[in-house]
C-alpha cells in the first residue's frame, strides 16, 4: 500500500517537473514549492539529529568534550544578525570560517593542483630503447600536452599585453581550451543522458497495472490540466486587452 | 679407467662431482647468510605508531622469505609480524623524496603499521629481527630495537612548503611594487567589461539582476572571489539604482553577502536604497534550490544573470534556463568541470583563473593588481619549470642517467 | 529557403525537448539491440557461470539501493536468469537494507519467469546487519548466520540449502555493489578467506575504481554499468533493459548530432545568402 | 571597542590561516585531530546558522502572503511542505528506516532530485544546438571536439565508425588533459593569493561595513 501511494506520488511529482519544459505553469509551481519546502525540513531534521544532538550534544554531554561549547558559541554568534546592535559579533564566525578555509586550502591546492600537473607533465620528449632513439605516438601525445600546457598557461598571462609571440600562443592555448569544452561536453552528454533514461524507466515501470497505471493516468490528468489552464489563461488575457 | 678419458669429459665428471657433493652435504641453518645492514627504526615524517625495517636482500634466489619478528621486550617471545616481499621495494622508494633520507634501490623497506591486533606504541621500544627462510632453513639477524615516535615536520613534503613559501614572497613583493606604481597594466577581461554593460541594461529595462555565488560554503575560495565579485557588482547597481537579486543555498554565505551589499551602497552614499531582501535564503539542497532559482528566472525575467563561484551538475540547468529567458548571462567559475556548459550557454564566461582576477580588474585597487602580478610571476616561473623539466627529463633519458632526477623531485608530489 | 533556415535557427527549444524525449522513449518501448561487442571482464563472469556443473551452489549478493537501479538491477535480471537457466542452486541476499524490497522484487520476478520453485530451487536470505560481520559468519556457519529466509522458513529446512554449511561451499559469488559494502567487502572477509570465485558487478562511476581489482584477479570478472549489463545480454542472446538503454543511450547521441549537424547547414544558409548580398 | 569589530575577526582569520597551512606540514596526531576537530566544528556553526536560512525562507514567503504577490498560494506550500517533513521527522526520531521520514524521502526527495537532474538531458541537447555552431574558428573546434566524443561514447558510433572510440579517448587524454591541467595550475595560484590576502587582511570585504 505505501508502495502503491509512493508510486502515485512519485510519478505525479516527476510528470509536474517534466511539464516544465513545456512552460512555467501550475503543476510545475506546485511541485517546486513543495521541493524546496520538503528538502528545507528534511534538512532541518537531519542538522537537528546529525548535527545538533551527534555531533554536538551527545559528546559534550556523555563524552566530555568541553571544548565543542566553543563551536556552539561561534554558531550563536551568527545569531546575533538578528540584533543589529551587536551584528558586528557575527563577523568572528565569519572570520573563523574564511580563516580557515583560506589556510586549509594553500597546501593541498599546491600539491594537487600545482605538483601533481606538473609532474605529470614533466616526462621525456624521446625514448631510448634498444634501436636507439625512438619518437613514437607516446612521445607525440607528450610534446603535445605540453604544448597545450604551455599555450594555455600563456592565455591566463593578465599583466602582460597579448602581442605578438604571446598573443600567438594564446590564440593556440584557446584552441586547446576550446577542445577541452567541447570533449568535455560530449563526455557528459551520456551520464546525462542515463539519468533520463533511468527515469523514464520508472515511469514505465509505474505505467502497469501493478501500480494502477499510474503514469498513464497522471499524464492524462496532466495534459488536460495544462490544456484547461491555457485556455482559462487566454480568456484572462483577453479580458485585460477588452477595455 | 681414468686415462681413457679426455678433458672435456674429466671436467664434466669434476663437476658433476662437486655439485653432488654442493646437494648431498648437509648444511647446518648457519650456512643461510642472514641478511645484511639489517635495521630498525621509527618510521620518519610520520604521526607515529609505526616503525620501519631495512635490509639487503639476495634477489638472485627468489624463493628465499624474509619474515619480520617482533617483541615488546628483548628477552620476550617473539612474534612473527609480517612477510617482505623484497621486489615490491622499487616501486615504495620512489615514494621518498631524496631530501627525506631515500635507500638506494638495492635496499628493501618495509613500514610496521599498528592495527587491531597489533599495537604500536608511541614512545616505547620494540626488538626485532629479521628471519630468511628457504625451504627448510633459516636464519635470522641480530636483534635491533627502535621506539616508534610522533613527528613534528613531514619532510617529504619540504618541497611544497618551499613553493608556498616562495609564491608568497612573490605576492607581497609584486603587492609592494604596485603600491609604489599603481598604474599597472591589465589585459582586457571581456566578461568583465559586460557587467557594466549588463548593469546599463537592466536599469534600462527596469528588470534585476540575478546575482548567484556558487554552491559552495564560505570556507571555499570560489565563493570568497564570487562575494567579492558581488561587492564590486553591488557598487554599480547601487549607482545605477537597480534592483539586485541573490537567492543563497548557504546561509552564511547570504549572511555575509548581506554585509558586503550593504557596505556596497554605503560607499556609493545610497544607503537609503539598500534593501536587506535582496539576499535570500532558498534551501541547502542542491535541485530544488535549482527549481526555485529557475522559477525566479522564468517569473522575473532577469535583466542580467551572474554565475560567479563553483558549481556542480545545476550549472546547465540554471544556465540553460536564463538563456531561455533571453538575459545576459555571465559567469565565472573555477569547476573546471562545468566550464563547457558556461561556455556554450552565457554570452560570457570568465575561465578559471579570470575568476580571481576579477576583482582586481574591476575595482583596479593597487594592491588587487599587484597580487596579479604575483599570479602572473608564479605562472611564469611554473612555465618554466614545465618546460625546462621536460628537457632534463628528456636528456636523462638519451644520456641514461638518474642525476637529472634530483631537480625533477623538487616538483613531484610526495604525500 | 533562407527564411526556413532562420527561422529552425530560433526553433522553439521545445522542439528539440520533444525529439529527445522520443529518442529515449522509442527505443525504450521498442529495442533494436544495436550490436555490442562484450569485452573480456564481462566475458569472464559469463563464461564461469557457463562452465560451472548443474546443481552448484551460486552466490549473488545484491548490494545496492533504489538509486542506482537503472544500471545495476537489468544484470541482476541477466545473471538471474544465466544462472536458473544453467539449473544451479541459487542463494540470493543485500548488504544494503535498503536494497532489500528491490532484491527480493528481481529474484521472485525472474524465479517466476524461469518456473523455479522457492526453496528448492533458490533462496532469498535477505538482509541481516553487520556488512563486512555477516561475510565473516557466512564463512564460519551460513545457517547461524541466517536462521531463517527473508519469509521466515527456517533455512536448515530449505532443500536447496542441503550440504551447504559455509561460504566453503559457495562455488561461485558474484557482488552487485553500488559503493560500500560491496565487492571490495566480498573480497577481503569472504574470497580472501574462503576461496570461493568471485565476480562483480557496479555503476559506471564507480568502475575505474573497482578495475584494479579485476588486474590483481582478486575478482575474476566485472560487469561495468549499463554498458556492460548489456553485453552481458547479448552474451545470454537475451535482450532486456540495458540494451534497450544502450539503443536509447545510441538514440539520444545521435539525435543530438544530427541536430548539431542541422543547426550548422541552416546556419551555412544564412550566412551564405549574407555574404552574397554584400 | 572598534578593535573588536575590527581588528579582532581579522586576527582570528590570520591565526586560523597561519594555523591550518602549517597543519599541512606537521604529521603529529594532534595536528591531525585538531583538523578533524575544527572541521567538525564549521558543520556545528553552519548547523547554526541555517536558523539564518529559515528565518529568511520564512520572511520571503510571509512578505509574498503578506502583500499577495503573483503565486502568493504558493508560498503556503513551502510552509505547508516544511512543518509536515519536520513533525514526521521527529515523530520518526530522525531514523528513515520504514518510518515515515524514510517515506517522504524515498517517495518526494528521490523522484523530485531524479527528475531535475534527469532535465539536464534536455538541456544539454538544447544547448548543443544553440551554441555548436561553426560561427568563429574556435567554435568550429569546440563543435567538432564535442561531436567526435560524443560520437565515439556509443555502440552505434563504434559500429559506424570502427576506430572513433579511440579517437574520442585521445582527445579526452590528450589535449582535454593539457587544457586542464593549465586551468588548474592557473586557479591554484588564484586561489592561493586570494587566501594569502584573507590571512594577511588585505581582502577583508568578506568582514563588511566599516562600523
Amino acid at each position: 500500500m505505501e508502495g502503491f501511494l509512493g508510486a502515485w506520488v512519485a510519478v505525479g511529482l516527476t510528470l509536474f517537473i517534466y511539464s516544465f519544459l513545456y512552460k512555467d505553469n501550475p503543476f510545475f509551481k506546485l511541485a517546486e514549492h513543495l521541493y524546496v519546502g520538503v528538502s528545507m525540513g528534511y534538512t532541518i531534521v537531519r542538522i537537528y539529529y546529525d548535527t545538533m544532538v551527534k555531533s554536538l550534544y551527545q559528546p559534550m554531554v556523555s563524552e566530555g568534550k568541553w571544548w565543542l561549547v566553543i563551536a556552539a558559541l561561534l554558531g550563536l554568534l551568527m545569531l546575533t544578525r538578528f540584533i543589529p546592535k551587536i551584528t558586528w559579533l557575527s563577523r568572528w564566525s565569519f572570520a573563523f570560517v574564511v580563516g580557515f578555509g583560506s589556510g586549509v586550502v594553500i597546501p593541498r591546492i599546491i600539491s594537487s593542483y600545482i605538483l601533481q600537473q606538473v609532474q605529470g607533465t614533466l616526462l621525456p620528449l624521446a625514448s631510448v630503447g634498444e634501436g636507439g632513439f625512438r619518437f613514437g605516438l607516446a612521445q607525440l601525445n607528450t610534446v603535445l600536452i605540453l604544448v597545450g600546457v604551455v599555450t594555455v598557461l600563456f592565455y591566463f598571462f593578465f599583466s602582460i599585453e597579448h602581442r605578438g609571440a604571446i598573443r600567438g600562443a594564446a590564440r593556440v592555448g584557446i584552441y586547446f581550451l576550446m577542445i577541452s569544452f567541447g570533449a568535455g561536453f560530449g563526455y557528459t552528454v551520456m551520464a546525462r543522458m542515463s539519468l533520463l533514461i533511468g527515469r523514464i524507466d520508472d515511469l514505465l515501470l509505474y505505467s502497469s497495472s501493478d501500480y494502477g497505471y499510474a503514469t498513464i493516468v497522471l499524464s492524462i490528468l496532466i495534459i488536460l490540466g495544462l490544456l484547461y489552464w491555457e485556455r482559462s489563461s487566454r480568456k484572462a488575457v483577453k479580458k485585460v486587452d477588452m477595455p | 679407467m681414468l686415462s681413457g678419458l679426455n678433458t672435456r669429459q674429466t671436467l664434466a665428471i669434476a663437476f658433476l662431482v662437486l655439485w653432488v657433493t654442493i646437494l648431498w652435504v648437509p648444511r647446518s641453518a648457519d650456512a643461510l647468510p642472514a641478511p645484511l645492514d639489517f635495521e630498525a627504526f621509527d618510521t620518519p615524517n610520520d604521526g607515529g605508531e609505526s616503525l620501519t625495517i631495512v635490509f639487503r636482500p639476495d634477489l638472485s634466489v627468489p624463493e628465499r622469505h624474509y619474515f619480520i619478528y617482533m617483541s615488546p621486550d628483548p628477552g620476550g617471545e617473539f612474534r612473527q609480524v609480517a612477510e617482505v616481499i623484497p621486489t615490491a621495494h622499487a616501486k615504495a622508494n620512489r615514494r621518498t623524496p631524496w631530501w627525506a633520507g631515500r635507500w638506494s634501490a638495492d635496499f628493501t623497506l618495509y613500514q610496521i603499521r599498528s592495527t587491531d591486533t597489533l599495537a604500536l606504541e608511541n614512545g616505547r621500544s620494540y626488538f626485532l629481527k629479521l628471519v630468511v627462510k628457504e625451504q627448510k632453513e633459516s636464519s635470522e639477524t641480530e636483534i635491533h630495537s627502535a621506539v616508534p615516535r610522533a613527528n613534528l615536520f613531514n619532510f617529504s613534503l619540504l618541497n611544497n612548503f618551499l613553493l608556498m613559501s616562495l609564491f608568497t614572497g612573490t605576492v607581497f613583493l609584486s603587492i609592494a611594487y604596485a603600491r609604489k606604481n599603481p598604474n599597472l597594466f591589465l589585459r582586457r577581461i571581456a566578461g568583465l567589461d559586460a557587467v557594466e554593460e549588463a548593469v546599463g541594461r537592466a536599469t534600462e529595462m527596469g528588470k534585476p539582476i540575478l546575482y548567484l555565488t556558487g554552491s559552495d560554503g564560505m570556507d571555499s575560495l570560489s565563493t570568497i572571489a564570487a562575494t567579492v565579485i558581488l561587492g564590486e557588482v553591488a557598487k554599480k547597481v547601487a549607482r545605477y539604482d537597480t534592483t539586485l537579486k541573490v537567492p543563497h543555498r548557504d546561509p552564511v554565505v547570504m549572511a555575509v553577502c548581506q554585509e558586503i551589499v550593504k557596505e556596497a551602497y554605503l560607499a556609493m552614499g545610497r544607503p537609503d536604497a539598500y534593501k536587506e531582501d535582496s539576499n535570500f535564503f532558498i534551501t541547502l539542497d542542491q535541485f530544488s534550490y535549482t527549481a526555485a532559482v529557475d522559477g525566479i528566472m522564468l517569473r522575473e525575467r532577469p535583466a542580467a544573470i551572474l554565475y560567479m563561484g563553483f558549481y556542480y551538475a545545476e550549472s546547465l540547468l540554471l544556465a540553460e534556463t536564463g538563456a531561455g529567458t533571453g538575459a545576459i548571462q555571465i559567469a565565472g567559475t573555477d569547476s573546471d568541470t562545468q566550464l563547457p556548459f558556461f561556455v556554450t550557454t552565457c554570452d560570457y564566461t570568465l575561465i578559471g583563473e579570470e575568476l580571481y582576477a576579477a576583482s582586481a580588474y574591476l575595482s583596479r585597487e593597487p594592491v588587487l593588481v599587484g597580487t596579479l602580478r604575483g599570479q602572473d610571476l608564479g605562472k611564469a616561473f611554473l612555465l618554466g619549470v614545465v618546460v625546462l623539466g621536460t628537457l632534463l627529463a628528456t636528456a636523462g633519458q638519451v644520456l641514461q642517467t638518474d642525476v637529472f632526477s634530483y631537480v625533477l623531485d623538487l616538483f613531484r608530489d610526495f604525500k | 529557403m533562407r527564411s526556413f533556415a532562420e527561422k529552425m535557427l530560433a526553433i522553439d527549444r521545445r522542439w528539440i525537448f520533444g525529439l529527445i524525449a522520443l529518442a529515449t522513449l522509442l527505443p525504450l518501448l521498442y529495442p533494436v539491440g544495436l550490436p555490442i561487442r562484450p569485452s573480456p571482464q564481462v566475458k569472464n563472469v559469463y563464461e564461469y557461470i557457463e562452465g560451472l556443473p548443474e546443481g552448484s551452489v551460486f552466490l549473488l549478493s545484491m548490494d545496492f539501493d533504489p538509486a542506482s537501479k537503472p544500471e545495476l538491477y537489468p544484470m541482476a535480471v541477466s545473471i538471474l536468469r544465466h544462472a536458473f537457466k544453467k539449473n544451479l542452486r541459487m542463494m540470493g541476499m543485500t548488504l544494503w537494507v535498503t536494497g532489500t524490497g528491490m532484491a527480493e522484487k528481481v529474484i521472485s520476478d525472474v524465479a517466476q519467469e524461469m518456473g523455479k520453485q522457492r526453496g528448492t530451487d533458490y533462496v532469498f536470505l535477505g538482509f541481516t546487519p553487520g556488512s563486512s560481520a555477516v561475510i565473516l559468519n557466512m564463512g564460519q556457519d551460513l545457517l547461524a548466520t541466517f536462521p531463517k529466509d527473508h519469509y521466515g522458513m527456517p533455512t536448515s529446512e530449505l532443500p536447496v540449502l542441503k550440504g551447504v554449511r559455509s561460504l566453503r561451499d559457495v562455488q561461485y559469488a558474484v557482488s552487485l555493489a553500488a559503493g560500500s559494502p560491496g565487492i571490495e567487502t566480498w573480497y577481503v572477509y569472504g574470497k580472501d578467506k574462503y576461496k570461493f570465485e568471485l565476480g562483480g558487478g557496479c555503476t559506471a562511476v564507480a568502475a575505474p575504481g573497482i578495475y584494479p581489482l579485476l588486474q590483481t584477479g582478486q575478482i575474476n570478472g566485472l560487469i561495468g554499468g549499463l554498458r556492460g549489463a548489456a553485453e552481458y545480454e547479448t552474451l545470454l542472446e537475451r535482450k532486456g533493459k540495458a540494451t534497450s538503454g544502450m539503443d536509447a543511450q545510441s538514440a539520444t547521441h545521435f539525435m543530438i548530432i544530427l541536430l548539431i549537424l542541422a543547426c550548422n547547414l541552416f546556419y551555412f544558409v544564412t550566412r551564405r545568402k549574407d555574404t552574397r548580398r554584400r | 571597542m572598534l578593535f573588536w569589530k575590527r581588528q579582532f575577526p581579522l586576527f582570528i582569520a590570520f591565526v586560523m590561516g597561519v594555523v591550518f597551512i602549517f597543519q599541512y606540514y606537521i604529521p603529529h596526531p594532534y595536528s591531525e585531530g585538531m583538523l578533524t576537530e575544527v572541521s567538525e566544528w564549521l558543520r556545528i556553526i553552519s548547523g547554526f546558522a541555517i536558523i539564518l536560512g529559515i528565518a529568511s525562507l520564512s520572511h520571503l514567503h510571509y512578505k509574498k502572503i503578506q502583500r499577495k504577490e503573483p503565486g502568493w498560494g504558493y508560498s503556503y506550500v513551502v510552509y505547508l511542505s516544511m512543518i509536515i517533513t519536520v513533525v514526521v521527522g521527529l515523530w520518526s526520531g530522525g531514523k528513515e528506516e520504514g518510518s515515515g521520514l524514510g517515506w517522504i524521502y524515498n517517495y518526494t526527495l528521490v523522484p523530485l532530485q531524479g527528475t531535475m537532474f534527469s532535465i539536464l538531458a534536455f538541456f544539454v541537447a538544447s544547448a548543443a544546438y544553440r551554441a555548436f555552431r561553426a560561427k568563429t574558428k574556435e567554435a568550429t573546434v569546440l563543435l567538432i571536439a564535442g561531436t567526435i566524443v560524443m560520437f565515439g561514447r556509443v555502440p552505434l558510433g563504434e559500429y559506424l565508425v570502427s576506430n572513433i572510440g579511440g579517437l574520442a579517448e585521445w582527445i579526452l587524454n590528450v589535449p582535454n588533459t593539457a587544457a586542464r591541467r593549465a586551468i588548474l595550475i592557473g586557479i591554484s595560484l588564484g586561489v592561493i593569493a586570494t587566501s594569502l590576502k584573507i590571512i594577511f587582511g588585505i581582502e577583508r570585504g568578506y568582514l563588511g561595513g566599516k562600523e
